[in-house]
């Protein structure tokens, strides 16, 4: 039996141990990453069927669970962490050649502890030891938003940072009633106190959590901070807050609301927030010129979809929710990834300035049209599946509000197959070759385009493991009371 | 009763902070918050946060603010 | 005016939150913005600390052999709050060296004169 | 006009707050799990100060979070800051401070560092522990480089510091992982009670962290001072 905490531990000790690689060699710098997100991909594969048969609790220091901090790896924890590691394995090998100027071995370890950060998010089981993971990747993102140091970068990453902090005020100062409230932190001991006190306490302590979570998650109206962040970090880190970050944010509001408050009063406001999110953040990227930033409001529309997907509450709600995660991750880290290697050869974000790019750089190309395939929900790619079981639970669930939501949802996506579609025909019909020599990218990068393009189309093609997996991840958030007893045995 | 006055103090400097046109002032003023932060924390029986609060809070956040203050300008412009 | 006197400390906290919501709403200049964000981090460690104590307990430390353990005050939120106040500095440093590059680029602390930050 | 939306949006939160407020009376006894933690504390863990043992026992994961937490600002500081080798600014020449301030601060300087140790050695004896000594050690550190104007410790040293106190901090949870099967077990005898060896594992990982916010502290104040005009 692997103990889980592994999965937290070694990449940080990996991080705190680049320095010293660094003393040896400054060329090892850049492999650590890779060596963790590859050990992290192993174990939380090796970890994928004991969680499903039973999930793992482990505590750390000893004592049982309500008196100390305690990891709780059910499946939801071993399908976020397989996810954090895959897109973070792939992501530091394409930053093996993308990553040339600054403070390199700062930027790898900033990258790990980002990584690290977002799997403690994910497997803990005590709210404020969340808290602290959830610091660790915000604090590690505003400082890799700022990494290129240019004017762009540096507005963004202040930007972000005065309102990221502001929201981890909002969700200590949550924490903090919590605890006022029910005199503990961890999250199943909290489950079982809940109804004990006044509904409007609990009310405002939800609403004070979900607000600051809903800052990192980028939910309309704290969405301000992500076209700037996304769009001036170097590509790799937009690839990571994208495919990780975010869905890290919904993550997190997902546990606090169905596990820990178990309130599903406000799901029906929470379903309106999220289309209102993806309708604003489709018509913004319709109308940019400017190919990162279209695909960062694109990130917005999706994370509003899958907000949507879990507030619709049913199995297949969250399901659907859950697989249009996985499939945001794999499609955006790969556009991010490809558009990175267009923009750098043709030195500008324009989008009209990748005209022939499907002549010059072929493969990169193809990735990039797969990646926007999928993401708009084309068969046989793996956006097809999710989309339509998030459709499907829509309509079962029924009722005026959610077919009202769904529909618009499809008119969202309408809109999104229009701007995707006029990146892909500039891509390669316009243009009569130019000036540029044909010239591929990388090896380093062509290997995370082809494992993210073969996982897309074999998702598409045979959900069948995945939604094994997903059925009973979104079991484990409807079923708190098996959580509760899972943890306080 | 002495908590009282410290914590009126607290807030009266807290608003001189947010008034003030001289960046330098408002940080000395916030060091004072800072300080009388740790010792109500003392008077809530918890020493270990009252020296903390006062080794980082009051003393280094004021030293890194005003070197950063050093780099760029003193005044807010209007 | 009973009120008052049973929650200092709440309201202490509340007003230095309040406080530094307000300078970082509506102060234009990046250095009290920061300031303010210092304010609402020391008003929620206030709160955290409040929330723990119970009148009359003692710091709970066996400085001495007669302490008893019941009458000691919470000592959990002052561990949270140990841990909020290394995470306040951290923000806060990093905060300052954006700014501080952000002066070398435009030359100004005044949002309104740097271009993309408008919130 | 932003000033008005400002007070509109804090109305809403103090109405929205006193809700639960209202509920959490000030002073009164509500301590649930910790009542486990200050009465089993000297059986458990052997520390005179419970809060001691909350942080690096009960809570020690956070911990772990938060020295990264305090690792990611330096480091991340001192990527924004960075300068490429050839580009680091001559300094203006700065007048040197008087004699008096140079011999005071020499003189003052063991003495803070004395302190500091002090304080986070005896963390589990007495208030204070790895993050007040630590930041005491800074402000020492703070002192010289204003007053006397050269740089007394090397950014790779102080960069190897903070890395072996992290490793160290991970090194002791992985030893308690592999002896007693849980992270961050106290795997060390718990020895007498106010005694300077005892308490297990707290002294060790209260060094660590000591050197490590010291070092990470100190790097901070030394980049913003130096890595910019």
């Amino acid at each position: 039996m692997v103990n889980p905490v592994l999965l937290i531990a070694v990449p940080l000790g990996l991080a705190f141990a680049i320095p010293i690689f660094g003393l040896i060699s400054k060329r090892l710098e850049k492999y650590i990453p890779v060596v963790g997100m590859l050990f992290n991909l192993v174990l939380s594969i090796y970890l994928i069927p004991k969680a499903l048969a039973h999930p793992i609790v482990v505590s750390i220091g000893g004592w049982s669970p309500p008196f100390c901090i305690n990891l709780f790896v059910g499946p939801v924890g071993v399908f976020f962490s397989a996810i954090i590691a895959l897109v973070g394995l792939l992501v530091s090998i394409y930053a093996l050649d993308y990553i040339k100027e600054g403070d390199t071995g700062k930027y790898h370890m900033l990258f790990l502890l980002l990584l690290a950060g977002a799997q403690g998010v994910v497997l803990t089981g005590d709210i404020f030891n969340l808290f602290v993971f959830y610091e660790i990747l915000c604090i590690s993102s505003y400082a890799l938003v700022g990494f290129l140091r240019d004017r762009d970068g540096l507005e963004a990453a202040i930007k972000y940072l005065v309102q990221g902090s502001i929201g981890t005020g909002l969700v200590l100062t949550g924490i903090a009633f919590i605890y006022g409230l029910y005199g503990t932190l961890n999250m199943a001991d909290i489950a079982r106190h809940i109804n004990s006190i006044k509904p409007a306490a609990n009310f405002i302590t939800l609403a004070l959590i979900i607000t600051g979570l809903g800052v990192e998650a980028a939910i309309f109206p704290m969405n301000a901070w992500l076209p700037d962040a996304h769009s001036s970090a170097p590509s790799s880190i937009s690839a990571i807050l994208s495919g990780i970050a975010i869905e890290v944010g919904v993550y997190a509001m997902a546990r606090v609301i169905f596990t820990i408050f178990g309130a599903t009063d406000i799901l029906g406001f929470i379903a309106l927030i999220g289309i209102i999110t993806l309708l604003i953040g489709e018509m913004s990227a319709l109308k940019q010129n400017n190919i990162k930033r279209m695909l960062a409001y694109s990130s917005t529309g999706q994370i509003g979809l899958i907000v949507f997907a879990f507030a619709i509450a049913t199995s297949y709600g969250i399901e659907g929710g859950l697989f249009q995660i996985l499939n945001h991750s794999l499609s955006k880290a790969l556009l991010f990834l490809a558009a990175g290697y267009m923009i750098y050869r043709t030195g500008s974000m324009e989008i009209s300035s990748l005209e022939g790019m499907g002549k010059k750089m072929p493969f990169t190309s193809l990735g990039f049209t797969i990646g926007a395939f999928s993401l708009v929900g084309l068969p046989p790619f793996a956006g097809f599946a999710s989309k339509f079981l998030i459709v499907k639970a829509a309509l079962i669930k029924g009722g005026g509000l959610y077919t009202c939501l769904i529909v618009l949802a499809l008119f969202g996506t309408v809109i999104e197959g229009a701007y995707f579609f006029r990146v892909v025909q500039v891509l390669y019909f316009k243009g009569k070759g130019g000036t540029l020599a044909r010239q591929e990218a990388p090896f380093a990068a062509l290997l995370p385009f082809l494992v993210l393009v073969l996982l897309i189309v074999f998702i598409g093609v045979y959900p069948g493991p995945v939604e094994h997996v997903l059925n009973s991840a979104a079991s484990e958030f409807i079923h708190r009371i098996a959580y509760i007893q899972g943890v306080l045995r | 009763m002495v908590a009282m006055v410290l914590i009126v103090i607290m807030l009266i400097a807290a608003l001189v902070a947010a008034a003030l046109k001289d960046l330098l002032g408002a940080v000395v003023v916030a060091t004072l918050v800072s300080l009388i932060t740790a010792i109500l924390f003392y008077f809530l029986q918890a020493p270990d946060v009252a020296m903390a609060e006062a080794s980082i809070g009051a003393a280094l956040e004021t030293v890194i603010f005003v070197i950063a203050i050093r780099k760029t300008e003193r005044f807010e412009d209007k | 005016m009973n009120f008052l006197y049973a929650n200092t400390y709440y309201i202490a906290a509340f007003g230095l939150i309040f406080i530094g919501l307000y300078i970082v709403m509506a102060k234009r200049n990046l250095v009290k913005v920061i300031i303010g964000l210092s304010f609402v981090d020391s008003g929620i460690n206030l709160l955290l600390i409040s929330i723990g104590y119970i009148k009359g307990g003692t710091a709970p430390i066996f400085s001495r052999p007669d302490i008893s353990p019941l009458k000691m005050v919470d000592p959990v939120p002052q561990a949270l709050v140990l841990t909020a106040i290394v995470i306040g500095v951290a923000v806060l440093a990093l905060a300052l060296s954006l700014v501080v590059r952000l002066y070398q680029e435009y030359g100004t602390l005044d949002i309104r004169k740097i271009r993309g930050l408008k919130w | 006009m932003r000033k008005i939306i400002a007070l509109i949006l804090l109305a809403m939160l103090l109405w929205g707050i006193s809700k639960p407020i209202s509920n959490i009376p000030f002073g009164m006894n509500k301590i649930n799990v910790a009542k486990h933690y200050i009465t089993k504390d000297i059986s458990e863990t052997g520390a005179a100060n419970v809060v001691t043992s909350v942080v690096v026992l009960y809570r020690g994961f956070d911990t772990l979070g938060e020295v990264t937490i305090l690792f990611i600002a330096a480091i991340g500081l001192a990527s924004i800051l960075y300068l490429p080798k050839k580009r680091v600014p001559d300094n203006p020449p700065v007048e040197d401070s008087s004699l008096i301030l140079r011999t005071g601060c020499r003189f003052l300087f063991p003495l803070i560092l004395l302190f500091g140790t002090y304080i986070f050695v005896h963390g589990h004896l007495t208030p204070g522990g790895g993050f007040q000594g630590g930041a005491i050690i800074a402000s020492g550190f703070a002192l010289m480089s204003l007053s006397c104007k050269e740089r007394i410790l090397s950014t790779v040293r102080l960069g190897v510091v903070e890395s072996l106190a992290g490793l160290t901090f991970v090194t002791v949870g992985l030893i308690g992982l592999a002896t007693g099967g849980y992270f961050l077990l106290n795997f060390l005898p718990k020895g007498t009670l106010n005694m300077l060896f005892s308490a297990g594992i707290i002294p060790v990982i209260y060094v660590a962290i000591g050197f490590k916010v010291g070092s990470e502290l100190a790097g901070i104040i030394g980049n913003l001072m130096e890595r910019t005009q």
